[in-house]
This record gives C-alpha cells, sequence and structure tokens, in this order.
C-alpha cells in the first residue's frame, strides 16, 4: 500500500501562521506545525483556540469565513499551498474531514462516497466498505437520516476516497457516544498504518494523545505546547484544561459600574 | 371533444417550451441561488443567430452556434457578475434584470421590425389523427422537451456533473473541500441554461408563430411562473409547472368565450393568477424546499 | 419589573429529518439562580435554546415559564414574556451602529409605529430619548459606550460578543439565556466577561440560562448544572456533583478516566 | 450644519421662473419616479423584500384618482370627489391594495415574492383594459385637474408670477416638490426610527429579529402596505402630469425601471432613491431630445443607436456597474449635501 | 412665446412658422411595438417634404419636420410632446392610440392640426384631429360586405373576429358587429394580447364553433399564425385583416402558402403594385432614397398625410394665414382632395367626418411589388354609407 519513498519526502509543513477574520478577529498567531510523513500529528485546544481556522488555511477554506492568512505559509513537500484554491490543495492529496460532518443530507451515503473521488477505483471504494461496513449496509439510505456516528464515518470515508497523503480530521469524535469515539480512533490508527498521514485536531484530550505521536496545544491562536503525545498525556496541565479544573478567581462585583433596574 | 383534446395537446406542446425555459432558471438557482432575468436576452439571443445563420450554415449547424454563443454569454454572465459581486441574492438579481435591458436593446435593434425564419425542418407540417390537428414543430418540441428534461433529471442523478451541482448546492464550502471546482460548476449552470434558451426559442418562433422578432423573449415571462410555481430548486417542478402554464393558456383561449365573465384575452393573467393560487398554499412551490436556517 | 418567574422545561423533544437533536430534556431554572447547560458539541444545547425562545418548534414536551405555556408561542410572544438570549454565531445587524442594534434590543418596550415615526411625533421622539439615555447606560455597564456610533460589522470579535450581550440586556429581561458568551474569546477577555454575567446577576437578580463549553467558567458561575450528550439529559446538579460524575467525565474524555 | 447641506435643495424652487415645458414635465415625472423609488426602496432595500409589481400600485394611485376625482358621464363612472380629498383617498386605496397582498408579502421572501408580485402587474392590465367603467378601458380617462384652495394645477386660469406665466407645469412642479419633500422627510422619519432598525434587521437577521420581539411577518406585510401608499402617490403625480391615465404605460418595463432607479441611486438610501429615480426617468429624455447633438447616438431614422436605446444601455449597464463596484449605489458617493447623514446599505 | 405675428409679405404666423421655415412635428414609434408602421411613415414624410422644399417649399419657406421617437412610451411621448408643443405648426404624424389618447386634450387646446397613424372613429371626435382615410371601423364594415359578396356567406353563418385588446381592435368589433347584424351573420368574438403570437388555441376555438370566415384585427405576426394554423388545420375560410395586421415580411415565413391562399387585406391605400403613374413614382423615389427599406402601405399613408399637410400650408399661404388656426380652415377647404390614385379622393371639409369610407381589399402576392395586389376596385358598402362615425 504505501510507497517505499514515502518517508523520504518532506511533509505538510506550517510556518509562522497568522489567520484573521474580517479586520477583527485575529485567529491565529504565527502558528508553526509539521506534519511528518507516515505520522498521526495532534492538534489540542479548547473551544475557539483556532483549530478549525488551521484546518481551514490548510485546506484553504478561510475565504468562505471571510478569513486571510495574513502572514507565514503552508506547504507541502516544499510546495506552497498559500495561493492554492481548494480543489487544487485536495489534488496534492491534502484532505479534509471538517468539524461538524458536514456530509451531503439530501445526498444517499453512496452519492457522498462519488463526491470524494468521482474516479476512485473500485478498490478504495472497496477499502472505505471495509472500514466501515456499516456505510455498505446503507449505500442508499440518506445521508441526513443517518446518526451523528454514521455521519462522521460517512465524512471520513467520504475524504478517503480521494484517497489523501494527508488526512486532515477536525473533531472526529464531536458529539460522539464514547463507545463510537473509540471506534472512530481505532479507525484513525488503522487508516494511518495504511499509511496516510494524519493531522487530528480534537478536543477529547485523552483520546487524541493516545492515538496521536506528536501533539500540540492550541490557546488562543497561540501554540502553548508541543512534544511527543506521550509526554503531554503525562503533563497536570493538559488533564486540568480538560477536566475544566482551573484556579484564576473570577472577581464577583465586577469593576464599578453597576446597572439598577428598569423602571419604565 | 376534439376541441378540448386538441387545447390539451397544445397546452402540452407548449408547455414543454416552458418547461425548458424554467428548466434554465432552476439550474442556474440551484447553482448560484440567483434568479436569472438575463434569460429571455438569451433567449432572444439564441433564436436571432439561428435565424441569421440557417441559410448558410443549415438549420443544424445554425442552431448549434446559436446554443453555443447563447451558452457563452451565459458564461460571460457569470464570470462578469456572479464571480466578483458580493451583493445580496436578489440583488444580483436586479442587476441580472439591467443585462437583459441592454442585451434586448441590442438585439431588438438588430432585429429592427423584421420577422425572421429560422429555417427549421418541420416548416407548417401538421400532423393530424381522430380529427385533431397539431404543429409538427409543436410535436417536435414536446420530444426534445421530454428528452431534454429526461437526460437532466439522469445528468443530475448519476453524473458527476449533477452530482458536484447538487453538493454546490447543499454546502458549498465542503464541495470545494472535496476537491469540486466551484466556478466552473456555476459557470457550467449557466452554460446549459443559455443553451437551453437557445433550444426554447427555435419552438417558440417556429410556426405556428411566424418567426422569430423582438417580442420573441416575452415568453420569458411566462416561464417566470411556471418555474416558481415548480419550486425553483426542483426539476421536477420546472416541468410540471411549465405543463400547467401551457394547459392554463392553452384553455383559457380556447375557451375564452365561456370565461368572459373574467374578461376577455386572460392570456398573460391566468398563468400568475395560477401561480399566486398555489403559492398561497406552498410558499416554496409544489415540489421546491423551504430551506431551515440555523441559528 | 414583576418577580421573576421559575422556567421549567419537560420531557422536551427535538427532531430534525431524522435525528434527534434532544431526547425528552427535562431541568428547571429556579428564580434568580445561574443554570447552565453543558455537553460536547451537538449535544443540542443551542436547539435546546431554540426552542426556549420559540425559534423552532418542540416534537413533544413543554416549556412554561411561570404560567405562561411557551412550547408553541412565536419568537416574538416569548420575547414579549421577558427572555432575551443572546446567539452563538453573532447574529447583529452588520450594517447598524451599536446603538441602533442596542434599541432594537429594546424593540418591544418601545411602541412608535411607522406613522409616528415618519411625523416625527413628540411622543415618538420623547420615546427614542428616553430608551437612548437607558441604551447608553447599558452600554455603559457592559463596556462598549465608546462603540456606540461605529457599525457593529467593524467591531472586533470579542466586542461584539459584549454587543450581543448588551442587546440582550436592553430587553430588560426577566430570564437571560446566553449562548456561549465566551467562545472564540482569549482567557482575560474570557475572564471579564464572567465578571460581568456575575455583576449582571447582582445588579438585576434575574434568571440567567447559559451555555459553555469553558468548564471553569460554569463551575464557577453556576448554581445548577445540567449535562446533555448527543440530545440526552446525562446529569443534573450542582457543579461539584456534576464534576464527579463519571457519566459526565466519559462524556468528555472516553472510558478510561482514573 | 445640517441646514447648510440642504441649503443647494434651494436651486430647485427656480426652474419654473427659467426652464421650458420639456424640462417642468421631465422634471415633474422624475419627481413623481422618485416618490415611487422612495416606497420602493423601503421595502426592498431596507426591508429586503424584493417587490416586481411597483408599477400595479401605480396605476391604482392613479387610476384611484381619476375615478375619485372625475364626473360620471356615459362612458366611465366617477365619484367627483374634491381634488385633494381624491388625492388622499386614492393613496389609502393603493395602501389597501398592498395590504390585500400582505398575505402573500408577509410569507414570501426573495424572488418568490419578486415574482409573485410581478404577478400584479398583469392582473392589473387585466383589469384596467376590462374594468371600463372606471378605467375607461384601453383609452383610458383625462384627469382631473388638482385644485388646491381655489387654485387649479392646469393652465385654465392665467397666473402669473415674477412675470412668468404659470401654467400647468409650472404650478405642478411645485406641488410635486412640496409632495417629494413631504415623501422624504416622512421615509427617514421612519428608517431612523423604531420601525425603521426592525426593518433592517429582517432584512440582516430575520430569525433574530422574531426573537428581539420584532414580528417578521407584520413588519413585511406593513411595509409591502407603505410602498404601496408611496407607489400610489407616485401614480396621483403622474396622473396630473400626464392630464391623462392611459393603460399601457403601467407594464412590467416600469417595474423594472424602478428596480433600476434604487439600485442606481443607492438601495436603503432616500436621497439613492431620488438620485436614481432623476437618472432612469431623464436621461431617456433628454437622449431623445438632444439625439441629434450626441456622438454615437443617432437622429431619429439616421443611422447608429436611437436614443431610446441608448438609453436602455445606458441605464442597464450601470445597474451591473454599480452592483459590481458600487454597491452603496450613486448615494454612496461622497457628495456632499446628497451623503445621507446614515446610511443603511445592505 | 408663441410666435404670433405678421410677417414682411402680410401672412399671419403663429408657432413654429419663422421668416424662413416652418416647423412640423412627428411623435412616431422608431423602436416600439409600431417600429414597421414608424419608419415607412416617417421616411415617407421626410420623402415628401424633401420634394416639396426642392419644388420652393411653401411661402418662400422650407417646411422641416421635427421627428421624436417616443419607442410607444407614453412618458417619453408625452414630454417629447411638451417640447414640441411650443415650435411647431402642426403634427402630420402621431402614432400609437395610448399616446394619441394622453396628448388629445392638449392637442385641442393648443389647436395643433394632427393627422394620427391610427384609424379609430373615436378620434373624429377630438377636434384637430383629422383621420387620413377610412376607419377601422369603415375597413371592417366593408369587409364583411366583401365576404358576403365575393365569398357567398349567407344570413345565419358565424364569423370568427380575431382582434387585440385596446383601441385598434375594439373599434374594428364594434365595425364587424354592425356589419353582421346588418347581413344577419354572428361574430364569434377572440380577443388576444400583442403578446399572443400562436393562434392555435384561438384557430381550434373559431373551428369549432365553425365559422365561414375569419376577421382579424391584430399585427402582422398574429395574422400569419392565423393564417397558417388555420390552413394547416383545414379550416380553409377566407380570412380579412385590417390594414395594420399584414407587412410584406410575412411572405418570406412559412405561413406565405396560407396567406396566398386566404388572405385577404383592407386599406384605403393603394397597393404599390397598383399601376398609377404616382405609386409607380412613389415606389421608385421611396427605394432610391431608402435602398435597404421595403415599401409597403405605411410609406403610401405616410406620403399621402405628408402631402395633405403641404396642400394644407400652400391653402394657407394663399389666404394669408399661416397660424395654426389658418393651417386647419385651409385643411377644411378641400373637398375633394386628390393624391393621385395613392388613395380613394379625400373631403376634409366635414369637421369630425373620415377623408373616405371606401375600402381596397387587396391579397398577398410574393411576385407583386409590395407584396400585394389589389383584389377590389375601391368601394363602399351600403351599411359602411349608413354608419354613424365617433
Ligand atoms: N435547523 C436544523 N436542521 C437540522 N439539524 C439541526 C438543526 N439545528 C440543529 N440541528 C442538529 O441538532 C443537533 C444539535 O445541534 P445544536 O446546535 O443544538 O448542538 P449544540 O449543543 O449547540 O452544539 P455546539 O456546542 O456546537 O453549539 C446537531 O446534530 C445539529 O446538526
Ligand atoms: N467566520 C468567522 N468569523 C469571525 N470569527 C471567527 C469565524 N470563525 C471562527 N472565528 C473565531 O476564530 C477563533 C477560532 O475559531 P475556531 O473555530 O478555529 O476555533 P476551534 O478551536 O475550532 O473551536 P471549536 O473547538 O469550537 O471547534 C474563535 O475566536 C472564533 O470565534
Ligand atoms: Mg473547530
Ligand atoms: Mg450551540
Amino acid at each position: 500500500m504505501k510507497p517505499p519513498d514515502v518517508r523520504a519526502q518532506a511533509a505538510l509543513s506550517v510556518r509562522d501562521l497568522t489567520v484573521s477574520y474580517g479586520r477583527a478577529v485575529r485567529a491565529l498567531h504565527e502558528v508553526s506545525l509539521d506534519v511528518p510523513q507516515g505520522e498521526i500529528v495532534t492538534v489540542l485546544g479548547a473551544n475557539g483556540a483556532g483549530k478549525t481556522t488551521l484546518m481551514r488555511a490548510i485546506s484553504g477554506t478561510l475565504r468562505f469565513h471571510g478569513g486571510v492568512v495574513s502572514s507565514g505559509k503552508v506547504t507541502y513537500s516544499g510546495v506552497s499551498l498559500n495561493t492554492s484554491p481548494a480543489h487544487r490543495i485536495v489534488e496534492t492529496g491534502i484532505v479534509q474531514a471538517p468539524e461538524g460532518r458536514r456530509v451531503f443530507g439530501r445526498m444517499t451515503v453512496e452519492e457522498n462516497l462519488k463526491v470524494g473521488g468521482f474516479h476512485a477505483p473500485e478498490s478504495t471504494k472497496k477499502r472505505v466498505f471495509d472500514l466501515f461496513p456499516v456505510l455498505a449496509e446503507r449505500r442508499k439510505q440518506r445521508a441526513s437520516l443517518l446518526s451523528g456516528g454514521e455521519q462522521q464515518m460517512l465524512a471520513m470515508g467520504r475524504a478517503l476516497m480521494a484517497r489523501p497523503k494527508v488526512l486532515l480530521l477536525d473533531e472526529p469524535t464531536l458529539g460522539l457516544a464514547p463507545l463510537m469515539a473509540q471506534t472512530i480512533a481505532r479507525t484513525v490508527k488503522e487508516i494511518n498504518e495504511q499509511g496516510t498521514s494524519v493531522l487530528l485536531v480534537e478536543q477529547n484530550a485523552a483520546l487524541a494523545l493516545r492515538l496521536a505521536d506528536y501533539a500540540y496545544v492550541l490557546d488562543v491562536g497561540q501554540v502553548a505546547l508541543r512534544g511527543p503525545a506521550a509526554e503531554l498525556a503525562a503533563s497536570d496541565e493538559v488533564r486540568q484544561r480538560y477536566l475544566g479544573i482551573v484556579d484564576e478567581q473570577i472577581p464577583v462585583a465586577f469593576g464599578t459600574r453597576t446597572l439598577s433596574r428598569w423602571e419604565g | 371533444m376534439t376541441r378540448l383534446l386538441e387545447l390539451l395537446i397544445n397546452g402540452l406542446s407548449l408547455g414543454a417550451v416552458y418547461a425548458l425555459i424554467a428548466l434554465g432558471f432552476v439550474v442556474i438557482f440551484k447553482a448560484t441561488e440567483v434568479v436569472n432575468f438575463a434569460h429571455a436576452s438569451l433567449l432572444l439571443l439564441g433564436g436571432y443567430v439561428t435565424a441569421v445563420l440557417h441559410d448558410d450554415f443549415g438549420f443544424v449547424g445554425a442552431l448549434a452556434t446559436g446554443i453555443v454563443v447563447a451558452a457563452a454569454v451565459g458564461a460571460l454572465v457569470e464570470f462578469v457578475l456572479l464571480r466578483r459581486a458580493k451583493a445580496r441574492r436578489d440583488v444580483i438579481a436586479i442587476a441580472t434584470i439591467g443585462i437583459d435591458i441592454v442585451l434586448t436593446a441590442e438585439l431588438s435593434r438588430r432585429l429592427g421590425t423584421s420577422v425572421l425564419a429560422l429555417g427549421d425542418p418541420w416548416g407548417d407540417k401538421v400532423v393530424q389523427f381522430g380529427g385533431i390537428t397539431i404543429a409538427q414543430t409543436r410535436v417536435a418540441a414536446l420530444v426534445v422537451a421530454a428528452v431534454l428534461i429526461a437526460l437532466f433529471l439522469t445528468a443530475f442523478k448519476y453524473t458527476p456533473w449533477g452530482i458536484s451541482m447538487r453538493a454546490v448546492a447543499e454546502d458549498s464550502e465542503t464541495a470545494a473541500l472535496m476537491g469540486i471546482r466551484l466556478g466552473r460548476i456555476s459557470m457550467s449552470a449557466w452554460c446549459v441554461a443559455g443553451a437551453l434558451a437557445a433550444v426554447a426559442a427555435v419552438f417558440i418562433a417556429a410556426f405556428p408563430t411566424p418567426g422569430l422578432d423582438r417580442t420573441t423573449s416575452l415568453v420569458a415571462l411566462k416561464a417566470f411562473p411556471a418555474a416558481i410555481l415548480g419550486g425553483l430548486d426542483s426539476m421536477t417542478g420546472a416541468l410540471v409547472g411549465g405543463l400547467l402554464i401551457g394547459l392554463t393558456e392553452s384553455l383559457v383561449g380556447g375557451y375564452q368565450n365561456d370565461l368572459t365573465f373574467l374578461g376577455r384575452g386572460l392570456g398573460d393573467v391566468a398563468p400568475y393568477a395560477v401561480m399566486i393560487a398555489i403559492l398561497l398554499i406552498r410558499p416554496s412551490g409544489l415540489f421546491g424546499t423551504r430551506e431551515v436556517s440555523r441559528v | 419589573m414583576t418577580a421573576i418567574p421559575e422556567l421549567v422545561v419537560k420531557d422536551l423533544t427535538v427532531r430534525f429529518a431524522g435525528l434527534v437533536a434532544l431526547d425528552s430534556v427535562s431541568f428547571t431554572v429556579h428564580p434568580g439562580t445561574l443554570h447552565a447547560v453543558i455537553g460536547p458539541n451537538g449535544a443540542g444545547k443551542s436547539t435546546c435554546f431554540n426552542v426556549l425562545s420559540g425559534v423552532y418548534k418542540a416534537t413533544s414536551g413543554s416549556v412554561h415559564f411561570g404560567r405562561r405555556d411557551l412550547t408553541t408561542m412565536s419568537p416574538h410572544r416569548v420575547g414579549a414574556l421577558g427572555i432575551s438570549r443572546t446567539f452563538q454565531n453573532l447574529a447583529l445587524s452588520a450594517a447598524l451602529t451599536v446603538e441602533d442594534n442596542l434599541l432594537l434590543g429594546r424593540h418591544r418596550l418601545m411602541k412608535t409605529g411607522i406613522v409616528r415615526a415618519g411625523l416625527r411625533w413628540p411622543t415618538a421622539l420623547r420615546e427614542e430619548k428616553k430608551h437612548r439615555e437607558r441604551v447608553r447606560e447599558i452600554a455603559d455597564f457592559v463596556g462598549v459606550a465608546h462603540h456606540l456610533n461605529i457599525p457593529v460589522g467593524g467591531l472586533p470579535y470579542g466586542d461584539q460578543k459584549r454587543v450581543e450581550l448588551a442587546r440582550a440586556l436592553c430587553g430588560e429581561p426577566r430570564l437571560l439565556m446566553l449562548d456561549e458568551p465566551v467562545a472564540g474569546m482569549n482567557a482575560t477577555e474570557r475572564l471579564s466577561m464572567a465578571g460581568l454575567i456575575v455583576s449582571v446577576r447582582e445588579a438585576l437578580g434575574i434568571s440567567v440560562l447559559l451555555v459553555e463549553h469553558d468548564m471553569g467558567m460554569v463551575m464557577r458561575l453556576a448554581d445548577e448544572v445540567t449535562v446533555l450528550d448527543f440530545g440526552k439529559r446525562i446529569a443534573t446538579g450542582t457543579p461539584a456533583e456534576v464534576q464527579e460524575n463519571p457519566e459526565v467525565l466519559r462524556a468528555y474524555l472516553g472510558e478510561e478516566v482514573s | 450644519m445640517s441646514k447648510l447641506r440642504w441649503a443647494p435643495l434651494l436651486l430647485l424652487l427656480l426652474p419654473p421662473f427659467y426652464l421650458d415645458a420639456f424640462w417642468l414635465h421631465a422634471g415633474l415625472f422624475a419627481m413623481a419616479a422618485a416618490i415611487g423609488a422612495i416606497g420602493l426602496n423601503l421595502l426592498t432595500g431596507s426591508t429586503g423584500q424584493l417587490s416586481m409589481g411597483h408599477s400595479f400600485f401605480l396605476a391604482v394611485g392613479a387610476y384611484g384618482y381619476v375615478y375619485f376625482a372625475g364626473e360620471s358621464d356615459g362612458h366611465v363612472a366617477g365619484l367627483g370627489l374634491p381634488t385633494p380629498l381624491a388625492a388622499v383617498l386614492a393613496v389609502v386605496l393603493a395602501g389597501l391594495a398592498g395590504l390585500a397582498f400582505s398575505p402573500i408579502s408577509g410569507r414570501l421572501s426573495g424572488v418568490y415574492l419578486g415574482i409573485a408580485s410581478l404577478g400584479l402587474i398583469f392582473v392589473g392590465q387585466h383589469v384596467l383594459f376590462n374594468f371600463e367603467k372606471v378605467t375607461g378601458g384601453y383609452n383610458g380617462r383625462s384627469v382631473e385637474p388638482m385644485r388646491l384652495l381655489g387654485l387649479p394645477f392646469d393652465g385654465s386660469t392665467d397666473l402669473v408670477v415674477l412675470g412668468v406665466p404659470f401654467g400647468a407645469e409650472e404650478r405642478l412642479w411645485f406641488l410635486g416638490l412640496v409632495l417629494l419633500g413631504l415623501a422624504a422627510w416622512f421615509a427617514n422619519g421612519v428608517l431612523r426610527g423604531r420601525p425603521g432598525r426592525a426593518m433592517n434587521l429582517v432584512r440582516d437577521q430575520q430569525i433574530a429579529a422574531g426573537v428581539l420581539g420584532v414580528p417578521v411577518a407584520r413588519v413585511r406585510g406593513a411595509v409591502f402596505t407603505l410602498s404601496s401608499m408611496y407607489a400610489g402617490l407616485a401614480g396621483v403625480l403622474l396622473a396630473l402630469a400626464f392630464q391623462r391615465a392611459v393603460p399601457d404605460y403601467f407594464g412590467v418595463m416600469l417595474a423594472f425601471e424602478y428596480l433600476a432607479m434604487i439600485v442606481i441611486g443607492g438601495l436603503g438610501s432616500v436621497n439613492g432613491a431620488i438620485i436614481g429615480a432623476a437618472f432612469v426617468t431623464l436621461l431617456p429624455q433628454l437622449l431623445t431630445r438632444y439625439a441629434d447633438a450626441l456622438p454615437m447616438v443617432a437622429a431619429v431614422g439616421g443611422e447608429g443607436v436611437a436614443p431610446s436605446d441608448a438609453a436602455r444601455y445606458l441605464y442597464g449597464g450601470a445597474v451591473v456597474l454599480i452592483v459590481l463596484f458600487l454597491p452603496a449605489g450613486l448615494s454612496g458617493l461622497r457628495v456632499p449635501f446628497l451623503t445621507p447623514r446614515k446610511e443603511t446599505t445592505p | 412665446d408663441n410666435g404670433d405675428g405678421t410677417d414682411s409679405s402680410g401672412v399671419k404666423t403663429g408657432p413654429g412658422v419663422t421668416a424662413d421655415k416652418i416647423t412640423l412635428g412627428a411623435l412616431t414609434d422608431m423602436t416600439g411595438v409600431y417600429a414597421t408602421l414608424g419608419k415607412s411613415i416617417t421616411q415617407a414624410q421626410q420623402l415628401y417634404f424633401e420634394q416639396l422644399n426642392q419644388a420652393g417649399g411653401v411661402c418662400g419657406r422650407n417646411v422641416e419636420l421635427l421627428v421624436r421617437d417616443h419607442g410607444y412610451d407614453v412618458q417619453k411621448a408625452v414630454g417629447a410632446y411638451s417640447e414640441l408643443q411650443s415650435k411647431i405648426a402642426g403634427l402630420p404624424q402621431v402614432i400609437g392610440s395610448p399616446i394619441m389618447a394622453a396628448i388629445a386634450e392638449n392637442v385641442a387646446k393648443d389647436k395643433v392640426l394632427t393627422i394620427p397613424a391610427a384609424w379609430p372613429s373615436q378620434l373624429l371626435k377630438v377636434p384637430y384631429v383629422q383621420i387620413v382615410g377610412g376607419t377601422y371601423e369603415l375597413e371592417m364594415i366593408n369587409g364583411v360586405d366583401f365576404l358576403v359578396r365575393e365569398k357567398g356567406l349567407k344570413k345565419g353563418d358565424k364569423i370568427g373576429h380575431v382582434y387585440f385588446e385596446g383601441e385598434y381592435g375594439e373599434s374594428a368589433l364594434a365595425g364587424a358587429k354592425f356589419a353582421a347584424e346588418k347581413a344577419g351573420l354572428t361574430i364569434v368574438e377572440q380577443r388576444i394580447k400583442p403578446t399572443d403570437n400562436d393562434m392555435t388555441s384561438q384557430v381550434s376555438a373559431l373551428k369549432s364553433e365553425g365559422v365561414k370566415a375569419i376577421l382579424i384585427s391584430a399585427g402582422p405576426r398574429q395574422s400569419a399564425s392565423l393564417a397558417g394554423v388555420a390552413a394547416a388545420g383545414g379550416l380553409n375560410v377566407p380570412i380579412v385583416s385590417n390594414n395594420p395586421g399584414y407587412s410584406p415580411q410575412l411572405l418570406g415565413t412559412p405561413a406565405a402558402k396560407a396567406l396566398e391562399a386566404n388572405f385577404y387585406y383592407i386599406s384605403a391605400t393603394q397597393p404599390p403594385s397598383a399601376d398609377a403613374p404616382a405609386m409607380t413614382k412613389l415606389v421608385g423615389d421611396y427605394t432610391k432614397k431608402y435602398p435597404k427599406d421595403t415599401f409597403d402601405g405605411g410609406a403610401t399613408f405616410g406620403y399621402v398625410s405628408a402631402k395633405v399637410f403641404g396642400e394644407s400650408l400652400k391653402k394657407a399661404c394663399e389666404s394669408k394665414d399661416l397660424t395654426r388656426e389658418g393651417i386647419y380652415k385651409a385643411l377644411q377647404t378641400q373637398s375633394a382632395f386628390d393624391s393621385e390614385g395613392l388613395m380613394p379622393v379625400l373631403d376634409f371639409s366635414k369637421p369630425g367626418q373620415v377623408g373616405t369610407r371606401e375600402s381596397i381589399i387587396q391579397r398577398p402576392d410574393s411576385k407583386a411589388k409590395g407584396g400585394l395586389v389589389e383584389a377590389t376596385e375601391p368601394f363602399t358598402s351600403d351599411a359602411a354609407k349608413e354608419f354613424q362615425l365617433g
């Protein structure tokens, strides 16, 4: 499955990437990270940390949200992707399963897979069905009728249809029952073992750290922590962040301003 | 009795042509959520090219050219207006009115006062059966429309183009993420619409109508209600709507002596009356889908 | 302003073509308390808000605010009962100034109709003046007063979030519903927003229903927490209780939690 | 300051003393159109409701006035009411017509509403041609001249002001000016007040609007009614300017021209509507008159572009260019006294 | 000021008359629905005045025609009128019923002699408006008479009448009904709009009513469609059309055969193929000046109406009164205006009356000049003589 020279190739790399939405929101600030060939790299971060923005920047879909890369660049095996339109990036082999599944609800499972790769050989389709047998069962069903977990599988399967070299997963376990999350995790591993590099964005830290070789933690658009997954998994900071045990005191009776009830 | 039958058949064949035009609206709307008011002028354009070229190129050659030209202009509109304008969708629709005004003015100027024949093979031939007479062009219109629409429904269901189109219509960002070229899709939609307009033009200008002239584009005004009452985002809707309007017009015309209490000459009103009635019951047309907006 | 009634959500179920966004969820917001609803993305939190504010219709179940049944009310009726909300994805009128957006928050409290507005009827002018004053108070309180005359579209995301809160306050609510008020804010912004929410309660003593992913904040602010997962309620209780609840830990971390 | 901004408008008082009937007529049509365009802009520009049936309500206003003010004779019926009253009633009638359409205007939006309202025009034309007792059928009806405080707005009585004989046009000019002024003033009041804000929110954030207590359907219905009344007033003024109401005038093309006006002038802005109206109505008149003087434009029968075609190219093209490059329309350009205090562009 | 005064040679002058120029106006349609008609009439009129000026003009003045194209837009037309109003001595051409209706009152007020390019009896009521030729009513009356005399229609037969909504169609209908009444025939009405170009449903309606002939008062397109569909559907009955309902171009359409077989066309103007020397000359001059354009009935009418104006001006000059009043009076002195066989002899001496009640029935013929040949001599039916105009 995996061509011999793959490891030799340079990987997906992000350098000093700064992204903002409109004039107002700076969502990413000089973020750098690497996805070495054949590895799983995970990006953790609270809501609004900028994970999805990072994914959008890599896949070239920022413009759909009024976002722009104001500095820094994204390269794949040395080639800059900054100016490439989304479809070109897909052609280079970087494919994303977006946050919130985003399956085409009015279409059948099969049609969704077609959109993923119109000219994909049967083998690819077969592989997807092997990974997600449930999709094979439901191939004629409208995607909107699938359960959340099934929709997530479809989203991943759809991405795989393009036979990606790098697979971008934005919160694949989002809103999934724990069991389902485990299944997804297993599949990600499997996909990776078949030679696809994975960039995994997760809020489910434990799961992500267990899967990944290397991890980054984004905080408000900046890389706060980075290191081998195992190490980060050990650090309390990460555990706290995600158990919501923070110690900053909220100043009650905030500021001096007060507001009285309105007797209109 | 034969009169009713004749009116029904005529209505259907007329409706088939409206359906072709309505289909043009639908294809564009599905791909870009814009209603193309310049469709009327694209229609006139296609017809005009066919009419002026048929002597030299022969009907088929001329029609082919007409189709290509109309498609090209459609693509141009997409490229110049749709890709660049940032405005609200209905404002862009108004802009297409502007395009329509300009294009129609130019074509009317070229057409001047002449009535052009399109040199179609059917001429004024008719087919007769059981006392019913119907122009061959009408039969041809029925067949062509049926074929084209069937073709489209299938293309939409099975071909990469059709599936991509639906994907874009449903969620353009994700479609792009899957490697679909949005620009190409919406442009292709405009091309297709232009081509359809050109084809429709032939049947509108051919016998029993004397030929193509500046008023030919006005039929588009009858295709609006067709597209709307069927549901702007539904191909089936376009078909049903077209036929419904065709029948309405034909019957209202044929039985106007029995409808005098409504005043004579209901030809233009009836289609809209039917449409409004239907909109009152189904605000997004018979087959249209109301999209739930999220907050 | 009359007393604060309690909000009772009972067996609320919402279905969208096929998927169950809310699955017979029940909870109660006691007068003057801050009740948090948490849960992973797609758990149904916003849907819940949308039902409470009349935007979506419940498939089954009921919502009562005091004696009034909201279940089938249209949005503007619900608003009239003194229920204001913010939106997860900003829903401001970008072209209008902050002041106008805030005045819109007071729409239901004002009377001027087309005729009087057109004729600049004295009552209309007086009303306008009175409410502009209140708007300034609120803007000042929320800390966007200096932006009042700028079109909202031009403000930074965080400030827009504040304007949303201010606009909700402008409705002089008895129940305030906040959908992820600090999403996409940085630590300091989050802190001040949290403080703001606290002082709103201090000042007005109204009930607050809060949807938020930021656990820290929820744990600090909430009197009671309802946890949704995949449309189902998996826990309700004080922050402490909820934090201990294995179900909840699993929903956020997956099985193996020590 | 804001007083100063309007000072240049005083120039509008001069034309009757210096310009001939052609100009005054052209100006009158422009003023009438401006009133109608303000109405349409309240609906389409500020509330985001596309209407393509505006000329129907113009017709209601025009014919309403003719009927209320006109005398019955063998051919047509009329109520022979005092003309000012007739004018008011005509506007009210147009409003009622708009109100009657609110089941549709309240529920539909976007092009669905646009094309539904397009239907009104065809219905209207049909009625105008067939309901002869009131409309006079294809021939139309002559218009009772307005009569305010004993002063008739036609050439009948002689009136000389500052050495200038004041005929129908001169008098109507001032009437039109007053009506337009009031219409614009009222519209600005609406836009800057509570209703205007609600309208903008309905356009920008439909769902939020509901939650903030704005009854979306009712607002849409109400604004549609209001804009119909503006159209009605415009219709009355047009009738007075034409001195005869004829059915053919109130067609689809007219409705399209009104849309062109508000886009060219600037969506959602009162001044925009006025500028756009002036642009679209004066253009063809001028080109027709000065055809021989203009390059490219051909004198009648000659080679080259006929004036009316030239006009179409120009304002058709203008619409496209403005949508592309000037979202705020001509009024968005920083012309001192024309720039609205507060812009509400979509 | 309206230019009233008296010139050196003692000729009273009014608006539009200067020392060396007499200005006339034309409100025409070059870009709208009646562009065909407008173009022919205007060009013919310009041709006439050119010739007139070469022949020395009138009262030592050149006659100039100020043409304004309103494109069938009432607003533009009214605007154009208010511009021309003070500049012109008369209006040899106004196209479009709604436009004529819109300016009628002003025309009367300003005492401007006007020749409309529309032929409804309605207009005879309007002072200072002179119809040249018959009216739509008279055409149809004579048409029905023709059907009875030549096409063997008998008491009790049905005649279909397909007509435009609007003044033209409905005036024609009135005439048809009057004549049918007299002849004991019944009319089957089919009202259409100018946008209806396909007459199929009308034909099947008429067919099932079993009509023996069809009258049509619409545009050329509708005539062509009607003839074509009727023939194709085996409804082989004579079709008689008013004068706006035909144009030679139709012979280039698929309907040509059917037209040549069953179609008749009524007009007060002679067909271009008529063997009157004046006609031959006119057609020659016209096609020389406008090689690209086909000569049609409109041109003939345009030329004659211009001539009527020209002659009136001359008479007015003789009686030393070139005011608008004067020109109008001069017109009325002409009780037997001779257009040298372009049209029947015209009588303008009776205000509120038509120039003539005669009509000429004509047939399409692709070989003939202008695509028309005479089918009958000019004639006036008894019914037409009785018909009360206005
Ligand atoms: N209008 C709608 N149409 C279809 N599905 C919907 C609609 N609104 C919500 N849903 C679905 O209902 C489920 C719950 O959505 P909801 O927005 O309430 O989740 P949430 O808890 O607010 O998530 P988040 O934390 O991301 O805001 C999701 O699967 C969503 O896709
Ligand atoms: N379309 C947008 N316009 C303006 N700001 C945006 C937009 N999308 C995201 N943002 C802001 O950018 C920042 C990063 O958002 P992003 O969605 O990347 O965070 P995230 O880490 O993916 O959050 P989540 O865990 O909810 O997916 C947040 O402050 C967010 O509010
Ligand atoms: Mg994200
Ligand atoms: Mg939410």
